[in-house]
């Protein structure tokens, strides 16, 4: 009983004003519902993000930074809108998510607006977001889909490809990509034997995989994710002997591909945002604890990352301040930062320098937080990723 | 020469994984069915179920391997197995005790049941995610393939691949086993006749002096290994996540329904019935077309009668038509 | 105790919870009233969805578990009615899509009549299929090809034919009416099945319902979501523009943004007690009359019902298509609320069984249990969230941080909400069984 | 009143109802009795609109009913009650009755959100009605009781009283006096005479309880295996070989019945 009053006491301690050495930043993913299994991960890469800055001990003056955990439900957006509520009601000083589009969007147009707020997105690609009246309170280090379409019909026609099978995960990621791909491409006289969708946690992928495969093509077009059915339709095409060679946008990129796939994908391409970029490998490395490779944890450090920058360039934890500096500290110019190196970036720029962070996806912000910049193009050989080129 | 490659192409794509498939239904499917026939309710439980008992099973299966305990070329969760059947039907045959039990003394409806079952699928909902996270698992190892398409195409010099893998082959072989020993055990044996009196007449089975205790217990740990091996077999062949499973359930009460309720061969037949027709009604017959139609006929277009985002929703058009022509199911079930 | 008693304490404590959230920092209260209205708006919309559930359940024992269609057909409505037409859409292929939808139904009508028309037999086989094939590939060469020309329109911001461009709160009958015509094909189909099978079917066809939306981009934007749907209330950031309003605000001693998220709060939850009261009263005053008497009777013993001389069949469709009316109808306020419809984000453990929840923890029969139902599990589903991480403090207290236990406790934490829904569910069912208000 | 004409129901390969023909006279009491499983319930249940027959007709006044529902047959003045009560159960014995006549205006959903005063008029005259039966009855008593928590008896008194509700024209009863106590089956034997007398209905009555059928029927039908074995008064039924027959072929179980 008495451990319980501790508790209790802890417990008002923490829920308390912030204080005066300390800055909050919710986290508000979806730790239950669809994208489950993908979330640990992501909140993992963004409180890596906030550790190594309290470390430092450089954000201003002295701060550290405490995450606060919501569930977004990633579904639900009644219960993700009075979660990031109470992230307003804690005091935070800027929030890092949501997710999924869906509850991505209530959030921002129900409290972050509202509420000055500013909200750095992972994984939320939906174009309508974009439209969205958001007072520059809204970033998203994950990259925007329509130019990446337009740079993945490229590569494929440069190397004579005419048509191609292509499946999409059935989320405005994929169905996003896939409607600017299949433009892009047809506009460039390819020919899109088939557009099939797949859905997240159905487990059984055979009816699309025959669909696919029936349809033919040179190459399979996966946009999805490896580890939310993309994988399973890869594996299956190539175990029925449907597809030799695939082609696959970012969220297919990373170390799992050839780690799960071996040689059996070697002669495959793909393209993910980044230019000759050291950092992704950085960020795996040092993750600890959590799965570096999982998808969006990268874009998660990053988003983080941004935030707390921006802070320090700002002077201020106020977002109505510090949001006219997210852009500035993402892109260049400024000393290029690593993960890792967020401490010494606080430095520079408490010293009144710039900074033009990297982090772990090479992260580029263009008008009013859409992720762009330049591709990394990847090929496999002899079971392995190398980079071909960048554009 | 087209003809064969036709007949590879459909049976590579479209009878392999959709016999797999159907087979991992009709396990669900059966347990589902013997609940409703013996405990008269629909177990909106039965997906967690499988959940768990996979769980188990990759919990046993990581600690057998690394103990360095392994089968060859089969897959260690075949050894794992059994014993995740015992803890689950423990957990089976606890949750009657605690909540279904207390209804059947008080004689409650059906639909108490039902609503009870909806909470035990919350519980055990939190339960597994506690359990083992919430991230996808594989854990098939042994050997991939007993015929791999490379292979298959040098060998037979044609066009179209054919390929096998063990999971799929083990699918069958198990779901045979498990099901002959069933009907073996409903038919012959004394527990088994004496379960399926009082599936038929309650009452009557009361009087002529059956356990009905007993009865139940048997039913859940049967339920168990049902449960159990289909989710474990599904897991082998595709991957292991709660979310998944949880949508599994609606497939499975597809097929348990579209076969009949209450009907141990209705559930089998039922499951490959959802199973073909997901898969043909979106398969893209343009290919096989190409193949067996003379040139001039040759079509322009997909053949395809409704594009993959709808092939869950066409396993519950078939439900549901099903239900409004015949009711009781294809083979015939119980009703209410 | 009475009934009456009961229920005026059980809301007082519901509104305590309330009061507390909004007023006090303490425990896993966040002493917010912004929380609190947030919690209370969408407490107040679940409230009219358990309602809609209990008139199926609780008046006539209908077993549907088909809410979440109903919910995402109101969603829909706002999209349809209060989104202004685009107008290259309907140009472009936008009348296509309807004469498609047209011939679709002329081709099922077709059907029934010819079947009803001609005696059993092959050649009414043979016509059936030869009808429905012909149709079938009729319908989906004109709908396809609109469905192409309006989907091929700016498909990152729009590819949809758009709405009527009405107010939004017009939208909210629309739902009701949406779901209502929904449940009547529903009904008129699969309510002569008994229980557990009326379950699974509805179950189903909810699915049917969600996918549809998910993938007719034409319609619903599918997987892209409709952002931005007008508001019957005033943006935020106007507010906060508006110098009377702050002046104003300032008189209160409220800052701007406090002022303004609050007042939009407030808003939202007038409009929605105004229709909750409405419902509830009509509810109320059908079920203590000769139509709730019948119902009750019915729901008591259908075969004596039928007996005396009660057309159970009507009445069951009646009953159907009112309670899913009412679903329809909180499904439109939802979306409103939430500003954008997102087909994805509909999934029965939400929209079905939680509601489910709320009726039956609430009592089932009790227009008011069912409104409590309502506030009540609501109020949970979002605060179970904090409960549950504080019980993870509490049980991982003295351990040291990142110890396995811990970690795995503290992971765990957010997967207490099913959990704790499933055993107030049990909980309830076995020892109150009838609920926390029940019917008299 | 009712002319029955070779009515086949069969379930599978069971035949409970195998050519059944009789016809009921118009004001009279009459009773169908029968070794258990003779197929009497099942007779009423078609007739009732319950179950469809396989073959056979029914007629009512010269007007064919095969196969009519059973709220329409309501409507032509035909009610039943059941072997087993089926009272409604969570309803009080006033709110049983109350619910029974047709068409009323309270029965309309706009009507009772826009209608209440022609609703408050039309529930004091059934109100007064449904009294008025109970006291009848004589249970006054149980007025707001919960139906559910009736005896067997006073359910089945309730069931009576149903059918006085309205105008009927023709009541069939099914085994009205199973669990039912010998006072209080007495009591439904005067009610269910004074009701033929006074309003002129037409019953038919199973009943196992031969005094009971002695006391108040004027024509016995004897069914056996799904046909009508015999016609008549209950001292010729009794005297019937073919009668005797049945019921010993059936085992001892109604022997003592027959010859009580």
């Amino acid at each position: 009983m008495k451990k319980l009053l501790l508790a209790t006491a802890a417990t008002a301690l923490v829920a308390g004003a912030a204080s005066a050495d300390e800055v909050k930043l919710g986290v508000i993913l979806g730790f239950t519902g669809p994208i489950e299994s993908l979330t640990p991960d992501m909140a993992a890469g963004a409180e890596m993000a906030m550790a190594e800055v309290s470390a430092s001990g450089n954000l201003l003056g002295g701060m550290t930074v405490t995450p606060i955990r919501k569930d977004s439900t990633c579904v639900d957006a009644a219960a993700a809108t009075a979660a990031a509520e109470e992230l307003i009601a804690e005091g935070v000083a800027g929030i890092f998510g949501a997710d999924c589009s869906g509850v991505t969007g209530a959030i921002l147009q129900n409290v972050a607006v509202p509420n000055g707020m500013v909200m750095v997105s992972p994984s939320a690609t939906s174009p309508g977001l974009s439209t969205v009246e958001d007072n520059g309170l809204f970033f998203r280090t994950a990259p925007s889909d329509a130019r990446q379409g337009v740079v993945m019909a490229e590569l494929l026609k440069e190397q004579g490809v005419g048509s191609v099978a292509l499946t999409y995960i059935n989320s405005d990621y994929g169905k996003g990509l896939a409607d600017s791909f299949q433009a892009a491409y047809e506009g460039m006289g390819g020919t899109v034997t088939i557009s099939a969708a797949h859905d997240v946690g159905k487990g059984d992928y055979s009816a699309e995989v025959a669909a696919l495969s029936s349809a033919g093509g040179e190459r399979l077009v996966v946009a999805g994710y490896v580890d939310q059915g993309g994988g399973d339709i890869v594996r299956a095409s190539i175990d029925a002997g449907a597809f030799d060679l695939f082609h696959f946008p970012d969220g297919m990129i990373g170390d799992a591909l050839p780690a799960t796939f071996g040689a059996d994908i070697d002669g495959s391409y793909g393209q993910a945002p980044g230019s000759d970029n050291p950092g992704y490998q950085t960020f795996v490395s040092l993750a600890e604890g959590f799965n570096g490779e999982g998808t969006y944890a990268s874009e998660s450090y990053d988003a983080a990352a941004l935030i707390l920058l921006a802070m320090q360039a700002a002077g201020s934890t106020d977002p109505n301040v510090y949001k006219e500096y997210v852009e500035s500290v993402a892109n260049a110019p400024g000393e290029p930062i690593m993960p890792g190196e967020l401490g010494k970036a606080l430095e520079i720029l408490a010293a009144g320098g710039d900074v033009d962070l990297i982090g772990a996806t090479g992260v580029e912000l263009v008008n009013g937080g859409e992720a762009a910049g330049s591709y990394r193009v990847v090929t496999f050989e002899g079971g392995e990723m190398v980079t071909a080129e960048y554009r | 020469m087209d003809f064969l490659n036709a007949v590879v192409a459909i049976t590579n794509l479209l009878i392999i994984p959709a016999t797999t498939y159907g087979a991992q239904l009709a396990l669900g499917a059966l347990g589902v069915t013997l609940i409703y026939s013996i405990l008269r309710f629909s177990n909106f439980a039965h997906g967690d179920t499988m959940a768990f008992g996979t769980v188990v099973t990759i919990g046993i299966t990581t600690l057998f391997q690394s103990w360095g305990i392994s089968l060859g070329p089969l897959p260690t969760a075949l050894l794992a197995l059994p014993f995740a059947v015992a803890i689950t039907a423990v957990l089976l045959v606890g949750t009657d005790f605690a909540i279904y039990r207390f209804y059947r003394k008080k004689r409650a409806v059906p639909i108490i049941f039902v609503m009870a079952s909806l909470g035990v699928m919350f519980v055990m909902n939190g339960l597994i995610r506690f359990m083992a996270g919430v991230k996808d698992q594989t854990f098939d190892d042994g050997t991939r393939f007993i015929i791999k398409a490379r292979d298959f195409k040098n060998w037979s010099g044609l066009d179209e691949a054919l390929a096998l893998r063990t999971t799929q082959v083990l699918t069958l072989v198990v779901a045979i086993a498990i099901v002959a020993w069933l009907f073996w055990f409903l038919n012959k044996t004394r527990t088994g006749k004496s379960m399926r009196a009082f599936s038929d007449n309650e009452d009557l089975a009361l009087l002529s002096g059956i356990n009905p205790n007993r009865v139940v217990m048997v039913t859940w740990v049967i339920v168990a290994m049902l449960a159990t091996t289909a989710g474990v077999l599904y897991g082998l062949d595709k991957a292991y996540s709660p979310y998944t499973y949880f949508q599994l359930l609606l497939p499975t009460f597809a097929a348990a329904i579209v076969g009949g309720l209450g009907n141990p061969l209705g559930a089998i037949v039922g499951g490959f019935v959802v199973s073909f027709s997901e898969v043909m009604v979106t398969y893209v017959w343009k290919k096989v077309a190409i193949y067996l139609l003379p040139e001039a006929l040759e079509p322009n277009g997909l053949l395809q009668l409704m594009s993959t985002e709808y092939k869950f929703a066409v396993s519950f058009a078939i439900l549901v038509v099903v239900l409004l022509f015949k009711p009781t199911g294809l083979f015939k079930g119980q009703s209410v | 105790m009475t009934q009456s008693m009961r229920a005026i304490l059980f809301f007082g404590f519901m509104a305590a919870l309330f009061i507390i959230e909004g007023s006090t920092n303490f425990w896993i209260f966040s002493g917010s009233w912004n929380t609190s209205l947030v919690i209370l708006n969408m407490a107040l919309v679940s409230a009219v969805m358990a309602l809609g559930v209990n008139l199926q359940w609780g008046y006539a024992g209908l077993f549907n578990t088909g809410i979440m269609g109903f919910v995402a057909l109101g969603g829909l409505a706002v999209v349809v009615t209060s989104l202004p037409p685009v107008t290259e859409s309907w140009s472009a292929g936008g009348y296509r899509i309807i004469l498609g939808l047209v011939l679709g139904a002329l081709t099922i009508a077709g059907t029934i009549l010819m079947r009803m028309k001609l005696p059993q037999g092959r050649l009414r086989g043979v016509l059936t299929l030869a009808i429905l094939i012909g149709g079938f590939f009729l319908y989906r060469a004109v709908f396809d090809s609109g469905v192409q020309a309006v989907e091929a329109i700016d498909p990152s911001v729009t590819g949809n034919i758009g709405g009527l461009g009405l107010p939004v709160l017009v939208a909210w009958p629309v739902g009701g009416l949406l779901a209502a015509g929904a449940a009547w094909i529903i009904g008129k189909t699969a309510l002569g099945l008994r229980s557990d099978y009326l379950a699974i079917a509805t179950l189903g066809i909810a699915e049917i319902i969600v996918a549809i939306l998910k993938n007719e981009e034409w319609l619903s934007r599918g997987a892209k979501n409709v952002n931005g749907l007008p508001r019957p209330v005033p943006y935020e950031v106007d507010l906060q523009q508006s110098a009377e309003f702050v002046a104003n605000a300032a008189s209160f001693g409220l800052d701007p943004v406090t002022a303004s998220t609050l007042y939009v709060k407030i808003g939202y939850a007038l409009l929605f007690t105004a229709v909750l009261v409405t419902i509830l009263v009509l509810s109320q005053l059908a079920r203590h009359s000769p139509w709730g008497r019948m119902m009750r009777a019915i729901r008591d013993n259908e075969t004596a019902a039928r007996a005396m001389g009660k057309n159970v069949t009507r009445r069951h469709l009646e009953i159907f298509i009112l309670g899913s009316a009412v679903c329809g109808f909180a499904g439109a306020m939802m979306t409103t609320l939430d500003g954008q419809l997102t087909p994805a984000s509909y999934h029965p453990l939400r929209f079905t069984f939680l509601i489910w929840v709320m009726v039956i923890v609430g009592g089932s029969g009790n227009n008011l249990g069912s409104v409590l139902g309502g506030f009540l599990i609501w109020w949970l589903w979002v605060k179970v969230e904090p409960l549950g991480q504080w019980l993870a403090q509490v049980l991982t207290y003295g351990l040291p941080e990142g110890h396995w236990i811990a970690v795995r406790i503290t992971e765990a934490a957010a997967h207490m909400r099913l959990f704790t829904m499933g055993l107030v569910l049990l909980f309830v069912l076995r020892f109150n069984p009838r609920g926390m208000l029940p019917e008299n | 009143m009712i002319v029955v004409d070779n009515l086949h129901k069969h379930f599978g390969g069971f035949h409970a109802v195998d050519g059944a023909s009789l016809s009921i006279e118009k004001g009279s009491i009459t009773g169908l009795i029968g070794p258990n499983g003779a197929g009497k319930t099942t007779l009423f249940n078609v007739i009732a609109g319950v179950l469809e027959p396989t073959s056979g007709r029914v007629m009512m006044d010269g007007e064919d009913i095969t196969g009519l529902p059973p709220h329409d047959l309501f409507g032509k003045g035909l009610l039943r009650t059941f072997q087993i009560a089926h009272e409604f159960h969570s309803m009080t014995c006033r709110e049983n009755l109350m619910m029974v006549p047709a068409g009323q205006s309270g029965e309309t959903l706009w009507n009772t959100w826009f209608g209440r005063k022609r609703i408050a008029d039309e529930e004091r005259a059934l109100r007064a009605k449904a009294d008025e039966v109970l006291e009848f009855l004589t249970i006054s008593h149980l007025a707001d009781e919960k139906a559910g928590n009736l005896s067997g008896g006073q359910k089945k008194l309730l069931e009576l009283g149903r059918t006085m509700m309205v105008d009927a024209k023709i009541v069939f009863l099914d085994e009205v006096g199973a669990g039912v106590n010998r006072t209080l089956l007495m009591t439904i034997g005067d009610a269910i005479l004074q009701l033929n007398k006074e309003r002129g209905y037409t019953f038919v009555v199973i009943e196992h309880d031969m005094d009971f059928i002695g006391k108040i029927c004027g024509p016995v039908i004897c069914m056996a295996e799904g046909k009508v074995l015999a016609e008549g008064t209950l001292a010729e039924i009794k005297a019937n070989e073919q009668v005797i027959e049945a019921y010993l072929g059936t085992g001892l179980k109604n022997k003592d019945k027959v010859g009580a």
